[in-house]
């Protein structure tokens, strides 16, 4: 394995987050929302079980062992987020609050149950690559095991 | 308005909610059991505003229309929403009975409820299509269920076939979406009316391989048997008696809903390959051994009458199309669940299933072929394709029926099964014979639904 | 059981004549309005008729079971409780009959009547551990269930031609067309099936597997009656048309002469019986071609003395059968002696099915000789040879049982099994010496079927009248063919020859036989692999949209469009993806494929981010990132066969066909694609909406704001998606590891 | 324009077909990966129009339809799910069978076709005679 990635591997997880998180934050007003934000944050951990092998990864990423709870978390968030109009009698998708009102924000982050929604997305995208991730990486040699493997 | 957003919740909640749970536990197929029997109910009640008070139509968040996607409960989509779910719901209380043997089908069901939901109660064909994926994907991934590495090959036959589908589908979306600028229904019906002929007949093609491949039609059949026989009986049950109707429902909405023309233009040619789905899926039921294949060929006659009636169209036609889908529907889900059992009760439900393939009364099954003749009363061959179409169900239903369930050997190997295997069975013998007997409900509901489609209300 | 049984079948019986008496009555009950179909039952002189005969002889039939069917089952070794399966059966079909009879709305008239099949195939298979047992209820249902289809249709084209399923308003409201007359046929064709009218009536004989109690019901006076009570309920609309009747008339001779001839030949006694019922029925359809008056009442009390006396000597088979195990004339004789009071009783009632005086029967020929007689010569001549015929078959049936040489020794049968007999015989004997009540239920029923009073007066007239000229002709002729048993035999035996050769029961055979070997072929050549579906989707689609292209107009359906020099960069990358794609597809190998599919997805992105589409670009690079990390992974783990034969070699042998199918499904979606593309859209535009209420929705990025709140629904159902597909793969790689 | 585009995604539907009737089954799942793409690439041709991207502060001249842009995104992320989930299934299917050529899970279905003919198939023969 390249040293630049075994050094860089474990270590692009924390940017990858930063990066997601400005993407959601940004996401209504410019390019990129909480999908793209998930499969980066995904990619990452990716790339950290493929250089270390799904057992090392397991144990230095322990939220990754339960990514399956977090990708339901999520698809229930987004469905919260998505179907709480419905309790005011309100069709789906009805964000709050509602159109031409003034919406509190927090620097460019507005909150507005929208970006609930696309929480609950990135939640959701995220842990559930991060599951297709690890039950692939489980086919993969592991290369604690067999660092001489040059695939 | 409520209602409907709540009958599309609770499947979707509870399924996901169940995604991260192991199904095999003994209670978790029951919470499904519970969410689909509340679906049932919040549907029943959006049906019987729907009758009683016209369609319930909202949009997303409140914004326009073709803004936000609409969605829209009438009759036709009530009738085939409440027809899924509760086939659906039959499935899942059978195999709640019977242990569940896979940790994923209690949330699969339950998503897959809600992708038929969604599709039949929308307004907006992209909004159709992405509960369609949702409903497939569902059944990809049940299809898988059952022993043996023969169901992995059946599941990649069914998948593989049904993603081209979609994929064709797909482009036909795209095409209406650039003819007609918009995605909602309603005002699709209007603009196509008025479309360019060709790109109109070109797209309403799309949609009709993508339905047919979902029906099971002849040409357009051959994943179906190996998929049916090699799942399990539930799984089998919910592909024939929810996911199928998919198809019949997608050939009403959009060849009568919003391509009303084109439909009339193709006429023929649905006339034609619904007779050879009748005789191909008749005369090849003929030879076969087991029930499984038996029912699986007889799915594909059987979707050919829906075809012929849809072709010929009119009030009486697709009301008929409606009719015979909901009975085939309870035939199948009924005759499937019951597949792999023998004994007193299975067999005089067996019989009960045959009769009703064979469109004889007291079974519902003779509601629908009535129904279908009144549709091709004019056409002698046509009546005629019908009549040698119902011969053959006839020799192959009992056929089969006779070989499993009177022939001494058979007997000798039964496997008495308890009470759980066929209470559910009993259930839908019961519906099937109380609609034999008192047939108005289902005419009266076909009648109305087929009055929603443009072409019925001449 | 088989007591609830006959009590049931005693009540009904005192209750209907109770109400014959009262004077009939009726009901009509909404059933399926929505169809206009209704429970539309009266009790009239027709009904009466039919249920009087359905209950009475039902009762005695059911008591006659209550002895037979221990016995039976006792000799099959089956445990008693098998008789469940027979006793609710049999209650039901005698329900279905007494329905059947007053049904006056087509529908419910055909599910009663099929109703009557479905009951008679769980009968004829009660001993379902025999295959011909199996075999004959089989071939009962689909003759019998199959022909009623036809019923179905003839109703449907009734109902589309005059709005009704109700009789009395089709009577008054049908005139001759051909709609009406092909309806009238399909009943008719239903109605005959069910009456074993040839060239239908083989199941009959073959239904013969069936216990006695059945063959002495159903195959005597109830489920073979329905079919000419059919024919007599519907008779305005068959006499419509004058061909309708004279096609009745030849199926009833034809059925006379094949019945009669055919019962010559037999040994088994019920295989006697079985052809003359084909045959005694044959006169009912001849009465009912005929038509009129004499026609319709001649058949009402035919229907009623041959069911009596059938169905008692359905019963002496069984008994004779019973005492002696033995069920061949050839093997039996002489039994008069230790049976006396069969042999009476079933001496009388074949009296009375060979029209002899003192018995009913008489009548029933005398009315049917005068109704042929005033049809023409011809019919009148046809008749007498019909009755010397039955009185041959018949004398040869009970001189062969009874007279004679003791064969086989008989021992003692129950009670229960001779007196059902001896009532009927009674009934017959009464009949003969008081015929007024019988004909009063015959004139009743005939009235029904004409629609007018008739009256019937039957009666001993000691003179040379025509009808006394043309018994007695017959009964000579009959001595004539009993007494010629040199020519009789070798006749009848080269008819029933000749009918099992070439007759319809082989074209059924054949038929069956024929379906299962296409059946067969079609199965082997079905294909079953993954290539064919797919390419039976894309194939059969690419030829509907051939025919869709051909059959509406073409000219200006397609446009180039505008290029400009902005839009070179879209061409250059679209054109990159292309030569990505075939590499894709050329290359034999595992990783320069999926290589190349991601040079696609990139030039692709670089083309929506070309086409102002960021959002799109950035999930595409990403989506292509995950799915080419995904197919590396996957094939580097293929086994190592896969891995081996992977190389240039082996070209598919499929080449050729490949790559023409792959033309075709192109050459399809350009069409589709390109037609829909040259379209100027039509109506205002969504999108230009969306971009408008954008602010509205706090947002700024259009796109964004669609996937998250205009259709945030539709995000959501596709992160559901997502969500099922890696449930999907967990489940599947899971069971890799626990195999 | 029209043309270009009819053209590029008809070509990759066309080889995607192609790929998907090989008897590799690895090469059926780059076929579906490949029409997925048309597909995608066909949601965005049908773009009422071509322009800028839609984003607030809305640019001069003409903006680029958004809709079609919001379709496309669902599309491809669903193409992916289905895509991974079939790629998977071949991998188990061709460890399952050994293979990951098509005739020999056709194969297993004809033998178990002649399994269940050679059990079955004598009785039902029977059966069907006396039935005749």
């Amino acid at each position: 394995m390249s040293p630049v990635i075994g050094v860089v591997a474990p270590r692009i997880l924390a940017p990858a987050v930063m990066l997601a998180a400005g993407l959601i934050v940004k996401g209504y007003s410019d390019t990129g929302e909480g999908f793209s934000a998930g499969v980066i944050v995904a990619l990452a951990i990716g790339l950290r079980y493929i250089t270390l092998g799904r057992r090392r990864a397991d144990r230095t990423l322990a939220v990754a062992r339960h990514a399956n709870v977090v990708a339901a978390a999520g698809l229930l968030i987004a469905l919260g987020f998505g179907f709480q109009g419905v309790l005011s009698g309100a069709p789906p998708f009805t964000h709050l609050p509602p159109p031409g009102s003034p919406v509190i924000g927090i620097g460019t982050l507005e909150l507005t149950t929208a970006v609930g929604f696309d929480v609950g997305l990135f939640l959701l995208v995220a842990g559930s690559l991060t599951v297709l991730i690890r039950y692939l990486t489980e086919l993969l040699p592991d290369p604690a095991d067999d660092p001489g493997d040059e695939r | 308005m409520t209602a409907l957003s709540i009958a599309l919740l609770i499947p979707w909640a509870a399924g996901v909610a169940l995604l991260a749970v192991d199904g095999r536990r003994a209670w978790v197929p029951w919470i499904s059991v519970g969410a689909l029997a509340a679906t049932l109910i919040t549907l029943g009640a959006v049906a019987a505003q729907v009758l009683a008070s016209g369609p319930v139509t909202m949009t997303t968040g409140n914004w326009p229309v073709g803004v936000g996607i609409t969605l829209r409960a009438d009759a036709l989509g009530v009738t085939f929403a409440l027809l899924s779910v509760a086939m659906l719901t039959a499935a899942v209380v059978h195999e709640a009975f019977d242990g569940v043997a896979e940790r994923e089908f209690p949330a699969l069901v339950l998503l897959l409820a809600a992708g038929l939901e969604g599709a039949f109660l929308t307004g907006d064909i992209f909004n159709f299509y992405v509960f369609f994926e949702l409903a497939l994907a569902a059944s990809y991934v049940l299809a898988l269920h059952g022993p043996g590495p023969r169901v992995l090959g059946a599941g990649l036959v069914f998948t593989a076939v049904n993603v081209v589908g979609t994929f064709v589908f797909l482009l036909s979306v795209a095409g209406v979406y650039r003819v007609t600028a918009t995605l909602d229904m309603a005002r699709i019906g209007e603009r196509m009316a008025v479309a360019d002929p060709n790109a109109a007949i070109l797209i309403a093609v799309g949609f009709f391989v993508a339905f047919s491949v979902k029906l099971g039609l002849f040409p357009f059949h051959f994943w179906l048997p190996t998929v049916y026989t090699a799942a399990r009986p539930a799984v089998a049950a919910i592909l024939s008696g929810s996911v199928a109707n998919i198809g019949a429902y997608g050939l009403l909405r959009f060849g009568a809903g919003l391509l009303p023309r084109e439909l009339e233009l193709a006429a023929g040619a649905l006339i034609v390959l619904g007779g050879a789905s009748i005789l191909y899926g008749g005369v090849l039921a003929i030879s076969r051994r087991s029930a499984g294949e038996m029912l699986a060929y007889s799915a594909i006659g059987q979707v050919g009458y829906v075809l012929v009636a849809i072709g010929i169209g009119g009030p009486v036609g697709f009301a008929a199309a409606i009719a015979y889908a909901i009975v085939n529907a309870a035939n199948k889900t009924m005759l499937f669940l019951t597949t792999s059992q023998r004994g007193v009760v299975v067999g005089g439900l067996f019989a009960l299933g045959a009769l009703s393939i064979a469109g004889i009364p007291p079974a519902a099954g003779f509601v629908g072929k009535l129904e279908v003749f009144r549709a091709v009363v004019g056409d002698p061959v046509v009546a005629g394709v019908l009549l040698l179409g119902s011969l053959l169900s006839l020799v192959y239903a009992f056929e089969v029926y006779q070989v499993e369930h009177w022939r001494p050997a058979a007997d000798a190997t039964a496997v008495r099964v308890s009470w759980r295997a066929w209470v559910v069975p009993v259930a839908l013998g019961g519906v099937i014979l109380a609609l034999g007997v008192w047939p108005e409900p289902l005419l009266a509901l076909s009648d109305a639904a087929a009055r929603v489609l443009p072409g019925a209300n001449p | 059981m088989a007591s609830a049984a006959s009590a049931i079948a005693a009540v009904l019986f005192v209750a209907l004549l109770a109400a014959w008496a009262a004077g009939g009555g009726s009901v009509s009950l909404p059933w399926a309005p929505t169809l206009g179909i209704r429970l539309e039952l009266s009790l009239d002189g027709f009904a009466i008729l039919y249920a009087l005969l359905a209950t009475g002889i039902g009762f005695l039939v059911f008591v006659y079971g209550s002895g037979y069917l221990p016995a039976h089952l006792g000799h099959q070794r089956r445990p008693a409780s098998d008789a469940r399966r027979f006793w609710p059966w049999m209650v039901v079909f005698m329900a279905a009959m007494v329905g059947l009879a007053m049904a006056l709305d087509l529908v419910l008239l055909f599910v009663l009547f099929d109703i009557t099949a479905v009951a008679s195939y769980f009968l004829i298979g009660f001993d379902r551990q025999r295959a011909e047992a199996r075999g004959a209820a089989f071939m009962a249902l689909l003759v019998t269930a199959g022909s009623a289809v036809a019923m179905l249709l003839g109703a449907v084209l009734l109902y589309s031609e005059y709005g009704t399923f109700s009789l009395p308003v089709l009577f008054e409201r049908a005139h001759p067309t051909p709609v009406t007359t092909a309806a009238a046929a399909l009943i008719a064709v239903a109605a005959l099936a069910k009456s074993a009218q040839v060239p239908l009536h083989f199941w009959l004989p073959r239904a013969m597997e069936a216990p006695t109690p059945v063959s002495a019901y159903l195959h005597s006076a109830a489920m073979v009656a329905a079919g000419v009570l059919v024919l007599g309920r519907i008779h305005p609309l068959l006499a419509l048309d004058p061909a309708v009747l004279d096609a009745l008339l030849l199926i009833g001779f034809a059925s006379i002469a094949v019945g009669g001839l055919i019962a010559l030949a037999q040994d088994e006694l019920k295989q006697v019986l079985a052809h003359s019922t084909i045959s005694q029925y044959g006169y009912v359809v001849v009465l009912y071609g005929i038509g009129g008056a004499h026609g319709a009442v001649a058949a009402a009390l035919y229907v009623v003395a041959h069911a009596i006396a059938k169905s008692a000597l359905f019963m002496t088979a069984g008994a004779v059968t019973e005492a002696t195990g033995e069920s061949r004339l050839s093997r039996l004789g002489g039994l008069a002696r230790e049976l006396p009071v069969v042999a009476v009783a079933s001496g009388i009632a074949a009296a009375s099915l060979a029209a002899l005086p003192l018995t009913l029967g008489f009548f029933k020929d005398e009315l049917f000789f005068e109704a042929a007689a005033e049809e023409s010569p011809l019919v009148g001549a046809l008749a007498v040879v019909a009755a010397g015929l039955t009185f041959a078959y018949l004398g040869r049936f009970w001189l062969g049982a009874f007279m004679g040489r003791r064969r086989t020794p008989a021992s003692r049968i129950s009670p229960l099994l001779v007196a059902p007999i001896v009532v009927l015989a009674v009934v017959s004997i009464i009949g003969g010496l008081f015929v007024e009540p019988f004909a009063r239920l015959a004139a009743g029923a005939g009235a029904v079927t004409v629609g007018a009073p008739v009256d019937a007066s039957p009666g001993y007239h000691l003179d040379l009248g025509l009808a006394n000229v043309m018994a007695a002709a017959a009964w000579t002729l009959g001595i004539v063919i009993l007494l010629a048993t040199s020519v009789r035999e070798p006749v009848a035996r080269a008819v029933a020859a000749a009918g099992d050769r070439l007759g319809p029961r082989r074209v059924y055979g054949l038929g069956l036989l024929a379906f299962e070997r296409l059946s067969e072929a079609a199965h082997r050549a079905e294909v079953r692999d993954l290539r064919t579906s797919l390419a039976a989707v894309l194939v059969p689609g690419a030829v509907l949209a051939a025919l869709g292209f051909f059959a509406t107009p073409t000219e200006g359906a397609y446009a180039v469009g505008p290029i400009s020099a902005a839009d070179l960069p879209i061409v250059a990358l679209l054109a990159l993806g292309v030569v990505a794609a075939f590499t894709a597809a050329r290359d034999r190998g595992r990783l320069r494929p999926v290589l190349a599919l991601s040079v696609l997805g990139a030039s692709l992105a670089g083309v929506y981010a070309v086409m102002g589409a960021p959002d799109v670009a950035l999930v595409a690079v990403v989506i292509e990132t995950v799915v080419t990390l995904v197919f590396v992974t996957v094939f580097s783990q293929l086994p190592a066969t896969v891995m081996g034969r992977a190389g240039p070699a082996a070209p598919s042998p499929h080449r050729i066909r490949n790559v023409a199918a792959g033309i075709v499904a192109g050459v399809t979606a350009f069409g589709v694609i390109w037609t829909a593309l040259s379209r100027p859209p039509l109506g205002s535009s969504d999108a230009a909406q969306d971009i408008q209420l954008t602010p509205l929705a706090h947002g700024a990025d259009v796109v964004t704001v669609i996937l998250a709140d205009f259709r945030g629904l539709d995000t959501m159902v596709e992160i559901t998606v997502l969500a099922v597909a890696v449930l999907g793969v967990a489940s599947l790689l899971r069971r890799e590891r626990e195999p | 324009m029209n043309l270009v585009f009819a053209l590029a995604a008809a070509i990759l539907f066309g080889i995607g077909a192609y790929l998907v009737l090989q008897r590799d089954l690895v090469r059926l799942v780059l076929g579906v990966a490949v029409i997925s793409q048309s597909a995608v690439l066909t949601l965005l041709a049908a773009s009422l129009r071509l322009g800028a991207a839609p984003i607030y502060p809305l640019p001069e001249g003409t903006l680029s339809d958004p809709l079609s842009q919001a379709m496309a995104l669902t599309a491809i992320v669903i193409g992916m799910a289905v895509t991974a989930l079939l790629l998977v299934l071949v991998f188990r299917v061709a460890v399952a069978f050994r293979s990951d050529e098509l005739e020999e899970v056709a194969g297993e279905e004809v033998s178990l076709d002649a399994r269940l003919e050679e059990t079955e198939g004598e009785a039902h023969e029977r059966e069907e005679a006396a039935a005749r």
